[in-house]
């Protein structure tokens, strides 16, 4: 597939602009905060997002949704990257869709994914457990018990999870923590009997929370493919999920060295504009073309997406160790080009440093993927 | 027996009987520091007692002079106290911006009557002072500040803001640079004036950081008057006493990286673990630390080196230049790895659980190093300049 | 049948017929490129065979039009004619800095007397050019050049210096930059002049570089004359002529990071071989390597996306502005890593053990990659100024 | 000890700049290399040298040195970093007597010192055997013959080998590749039967050799310290070693980045000096501040040689790692700097870079001695 974007993609991509930038930008992301909502996005605003589609975009046409492909939904995240914009569109469309395409039944696709495409409904993934991402030390039990499980542990990052109504729940039905087999995946109600959800205040003030599971009884229906066989599916599901928060990445990094150029094109010190100085220039050349490699490896990693490319696997690791690097670099030289007013709360670039941290760190930060690189490298 | 051995006999002696045993009990935070002023925030009652205590000796400021309050000790003397303040864990009585900056300033530029009139309140811990250099549309630019001094006889009328006011809301009396001509280079009609700040026209307004709530304050003069007896040094010449100070306060600045508390090595192998060879496990990680810890130990010998240097009369060699610049960078990077090393706990922001989000608050606060007190870029053409003889 | 068929099915035929054997072998070094030339130099006889056999269907530079000795094909049938050729691993017949650089340029800013002199010899390969540019006092500098074109009547007389001439000692003629003006701006006052290498007066000089000898000359003139119908362009006016060249050439030099052979990480575990998870047991070097690979993978798919947004209609994107710079700056990278995997066999310079130095030269010869061409300073200057609109 | 030089020290240091910029500069390095002279260095100018007593400033009093420790000779070999000087003072002073002095016995020291210390003989170090250091790898072997040994394989790298008359050479007499224990160390005479040597030109145009041993058979009185317990003294005198070539790279660097900022200080482009242009003011200050931190370390890591520190291993992969870093930064900044003139063979920035690597690589390079550094480290 040719590297540029088509015409449908260019309006999909101009649509999400506008609406995220009036509705769901950095200012209603601070008003969330400064009010302490629990919930993290605003639910009127999520209805007329969903009234658009989005939530179905990558979703198959078969079970509702609009089928472009994970190459749209990476154009709306990259939009939701530059307006950091608080909606559900990253737990429940591009995570939580996409584990119950990948990881559930059939039945569980038809019941869920046409809901989840509509936005009516809301479901995340409860996967990590520890400090870091570390997918195959999972060690959440689940005990067979007649044609059912019972879940035991405790999970923490869990995207938007007070609003969710359902969770993808991947615990150990067998082996050890460090064994790939063994995991299993569990479409979870969030009502369920013994499941305990706490809010937890992250730096990026997104709706996140912890979850507890004191012998959560699922029946037969509950269970996602095979018991002990998840992890190919999660694993292939982790690599659309970290392609997709690259994307959110490139939208954040690119906006906040916009704003940055266009700070240094304005302000003045020493009787010239900042901009005009080299050493300052060459940084931003330099980020420039940071930017420019990060847009080409992200375009790439979401059409190996849709082309199921069997590179894939290697060329997610890529695209979110890179974005890791080059969001960081652009949030922090951000705030140094800034200087003393980027630091301050009142101005909005330091959202972008809080949120990137967040994204960086969620499924694997940069240390992890680069590691997956070189060893998928073969080295 | 030497009369610093009798020193030290008595000073022990009066230490023993004099210091609070809640003053000998390790500072936890901030509010264990005094600081004095008119109304002094207190975390034990204990801290004013000792203050006033060490104050009436002028040991608050053992080093000045005794007709202005201090100590009047000599340097080895000033050693022996702090040997035995340090063998009975003493806390510093006083920790204020009088001490470090003003009084410096005072004892070097200040006329006699504004000795006799400020440096005892500082000694005694009864004035706590600020100090007003930053503006907004200044930044890096310190000399191109706006805020007005004009003549009213016998005293200024101020107008204009500062920004980065630390403390501002909680000090007594600011030291402050005004403009009080416009007509020459942007250095000159620069002055240096005090000023309090309960005169009627002063307001201040905390600042809230990206790492949450902050000393520093926005500041705001409408009409302030001055008397022009608190003008230091000549008018229009504070420029050379802002630049004295400026020094003093990058080197505080750049001792911040020299915190320190478990390894970050040990910390990544708590969360990580080690490999089949014994190394961390996690490979990338441990590159990125290895790196950070060879530049740490690297730089804390080069301090070590110009303190040896400078003991050996060889004067503050060039590669001083170099502190508050490598000091602050080196934090940050500790600060980047801190949070890598953390994972999820270190992105936590409040809540028990995240410990209020202490290692997410003291990266993100980390960020400023590098832009307060002369950002990177100042010090890096400082650098090119002065001890590189680049020309501009 | 389309056209195009036909034109394969006899272009195959024509090929089949006229490439010697030895022209399908690969080429393995620069000794095996056929430069043309007065005295061409020739590593086999059939160079010269097939390359007068391509030339006489005006197919050494197939896209050139007829009038001027050029193929005159079409887009599609250059396409067919590449493609035929690749089948049978027919070598380019011809490669010159006459085809690549000055005829381009002749066709854009030529007069019609100069293209039908000048062409067609490019195109058969009987005259081989070189560029001169750079000057020893100018470097980024371009403009500031200094060799002069007085007024001679009906010709110039030149006087002056150039440096970094590639085959000056092998060239019959040069298309260079002289100073006709001395009175306007440096950019005005140069212009784009052609003359005879065998005119008397000039002279070259081999340069050896860090890596050892180079195409690379000195080249001096002493009153060359040079005929004013071989000016191309109006007096004055060859920094636009310049400017379009300079682009060509940037694009020709960012190519250099394509070249691979083995990976890194290949090579790599040859000589360290993997630790007990399987991984490469240099664990710092593995970092470095993974970056590396990161970031030319990135770069290679930049390119490919800037490739395919031209073909798009897009236009040459702002993304091609840092071609030159990125794809050189990895060269360097790739290097430095070759030489830190390579170990001692990696330093030998001499010697049939050392393969003659070849990992070592290589590595000395990429640090001149960010330096010719346009510096990479230069090129950040471009994509801050160009691209980013930060004023100067 | 206080990290400060002596008034003793300043002087040797100067007498040092003075003689080898005289003697044994650029100059001489640029004629020896172009007249392809083997040895590598002039016998005339070693005689001055050793008149003045410097190959024994590390050498005990007792074998006839000057007992002025190693802080004494690394402040030789900064400059003999900084004139890129031509000389045994590494291959035999720094290496080959470091090496008698802490594996050999008490008779072989008494036999050889005070020679090596007048400079009369010299001893080189025969170590490495493949691509890199990694002297526990070493697979040369050394089969015990009555009271004698009989060593077979090959060495490279060999520093001034053909103006050797010892070399110490390190082989297995028990134990494989990979073991610590069963190294040995033997003193040979470079007139062995058995014992070939193959010249071989390296990049920075110094004397060096590779050695074939085939059935070369020592006495007992070849064999240095106890046999296959040679780990010990090899990797304390490998510390030193590593020291003083960071030390010779600190010279190095310095004097390749002075030489740099003066040129940037004279070079003018677009009608300015260069050095005047802020990209470049602040690269040159970014490099001045590493410079200072490479000068600290190797100072501390000299001291700690004489003070005996147990921190002595992780000072000296350190030092070495720091050195190879900074040294490589400023010499590729050099030529960077200087641009088109400093790719030219006539400039002699380019020695510089070439003399660098060589010095970077040998005893292991920044790669190997960071992460020592790491292991010592405890992580």
């Amino acid at each position: 597939m040719a590297l540029v974007l088509t015409e449908e993609q260019l309006m999909l991509r101009d649509s999400a602009a506008g609406l995220l930038a009036e509705k769901a930008g950095v200012a209603q992301l601070r008003a969330l905060r400064d009010t302490g909502d629990e919930l993290g996005f605003s639910r009127q605003v999520w209805r007329e997002i969903a009234e658009l589609g989005w939530p179905g975009i990558a979703i198959p046409e078969e079970y509702g949704g609009l089928g472009y492909g994970y190459a749209g939904l990476g154009l709306v995240l990259e939009q939701v990257g530059r307006n950091l914009s608080p909606t559900p569109l990253q737990a429940s469309v591009l995570v939580g869709a996409t584990a119950v395409n990948e990881l559930g039944s059939e039945s569980q696709k038809q019941m869920l994914l046409p809901a989840l495409a509509a936005g009516e409904q809301l479901v995340s993934l409860a996967l990590q457990e520890g400090a870091h991402h570390a997918p195959e030390h999972t060690a959440m039990t689940a005990r067979a018990d007649g044609e059912g499980f019972v879940l035991n542990g405790t999970k923490c990052l869990v995207l938007d999870a007070l609003a969710a109504d359902w969770f993808v729940v991947i615990a150990r039905s067998a082996g050890e923590p460090g064994d790939t087999a063994g995991l299993s995946a569990f479409l979870v109600p969030a009502a369920s009997t013994g499941l305990t959800l706490e809010a937890r205040s992250l730096v990026d003030s997104r709706g996140v929370a912890a979850l507890r599971f004191s012998d959560v009884r699922l029946g037969a229906d509950a269970v996602m493919a095979t018991p002990g066989q998840a992890w190919d599916g999660l694993s292939h599901c982790l690599d659309i999920v970290n392609i997709g928060l690259a994307s959110e990445l490139l939208g954040l990094a690119t906006e906040a060295f916009e704003r940055t150029v266009a700070f240094l094109q304005e302000r003045k010190q020493f009787g010239r504009v900042i901009g005009s100085f080299q050493g300052l220039q060459h940084r931003a050349a330099e980020l420039f073309a940071e930017l420019e490699l990060a847009r080409s490896i992200v375009l790439r990693a979401l059409q190996a997406i849709d082309d199921r490319d069997p590179d894939l696997p290697r060329l997610a690791s890529a695209a979110k160790a890179k974005l890791c690097e080059v969001a960081q670099r652009a949030t922090n030289e951000a705030i140094q080009m800034h200087g003393g007013v980027g630091m301050t709360d009142e101005f909005d670039i330091g959202f972008f440093l809080k949120r990137a941290r967040v994204a960086q760190h969620s499924f694997g930060d940069y240390n992890y993927h680069l590691d997956r690189f070189a060893r998928l490298g073969g080295f | 027996m030497s009369d610093l051995q009798q020193f030290r006999i008595e000073t022990r002696a009066w230490l023993e009987e004099n210091c609070p045993p809640a003053m000998r009990e390790p500072v936890r935070g901030f509010e264990d520091l005094y600081n004095g002023g008119r109304k002094p925030e207190i975390s034990h009652p204990d801290q004013k007692l000792w203050c006033d205590r060490m104050a009436e000796r002028g040991w608050t400021v053992p080093h000045w002079p005794r007709e202005y309050g201090g100590g009047g000790l000599a340097r080895e003397e000033v050693k022996v106290l702090q040997q035995e303040m340090a063998r009975i864990n003493a806390r510093l009585p006083l920790d204020s911006f009088g001490i470090s900056m003003l009084g410096p300033a005072l004892l070097k530029f200040g006329n006699e009557e504004q000795k006799r009139e400020h440096l005892p309140p500082i000694v005694r811990g009864e004035i706590r002072w600020c100090q007003g250099y930053s503006e907004p549309n200044a930044g890096s630019d310190l000399a191109s500040l706006q805020t007005r001094a004009e003549d009213g006889g016998d005293h200024y009328i101020v107008n204009g803001q500062k920004i980065w006011t630390s403390y501002a809301d909680k000090a007594d009396w600011i030291f402050c640079l005004v403009r009080t001509d416009n007509t020459g280079s942007k250095h000159e009609g620069i002055s240096f004036l005090l000023f309090d700040m309960a005169s009627p026209g002063v307001s201040t307004r905390p600042i809230r950081l990206i790492s949450g709530s902050s000393p520093f304050c926005e500041t705001f003069f409408d009409n302030v008057r001055a008397d022009k007896r608190n003008l230091v040094g000549e008018e229009g010449r504070g420029w050379t006493i802002a630049k004295y100070l400026l020094t003093h306060e990058r080197e505080m600045i750049s001792g911040f990286g020299a915190a320190t508390g478990k390894s970050l090595g040990e910390l990544a192998l708590q969360t990580f673990g080690t490999d089949p060879s014994g190394r961390l496990a996690n490979g990338i990680l441990r590159h990125s630390i290895a790196q950070y810890q060879l530049d740490s130990l690297a730089f804390e010998t080069t301090m070590s080196r110009v303190g040896d240097e400078a003991k050996a009369g060889h004067g503050l060699g060039a590669a001083s230049s170099i502190f508050k610049y490598y000091g602050t960078e080196l934090n940050k990077r500790r600060n980047e790895l801190n949070m890598a090393i953390g994972g999820e706990p270190a992105l936590g922001w409040e809540g028990e659980v995240y410990d209020d989000g202490r290692i997410c608050r003291d990266w993100l606060r980390s960020r400023g190093n590098s832009i307060e007190g002369g950002t990177t870029e100042v010090q890096l053409n400082i650098i090119a300049k002065r001890v590189l003889g680049l020309p501009d």
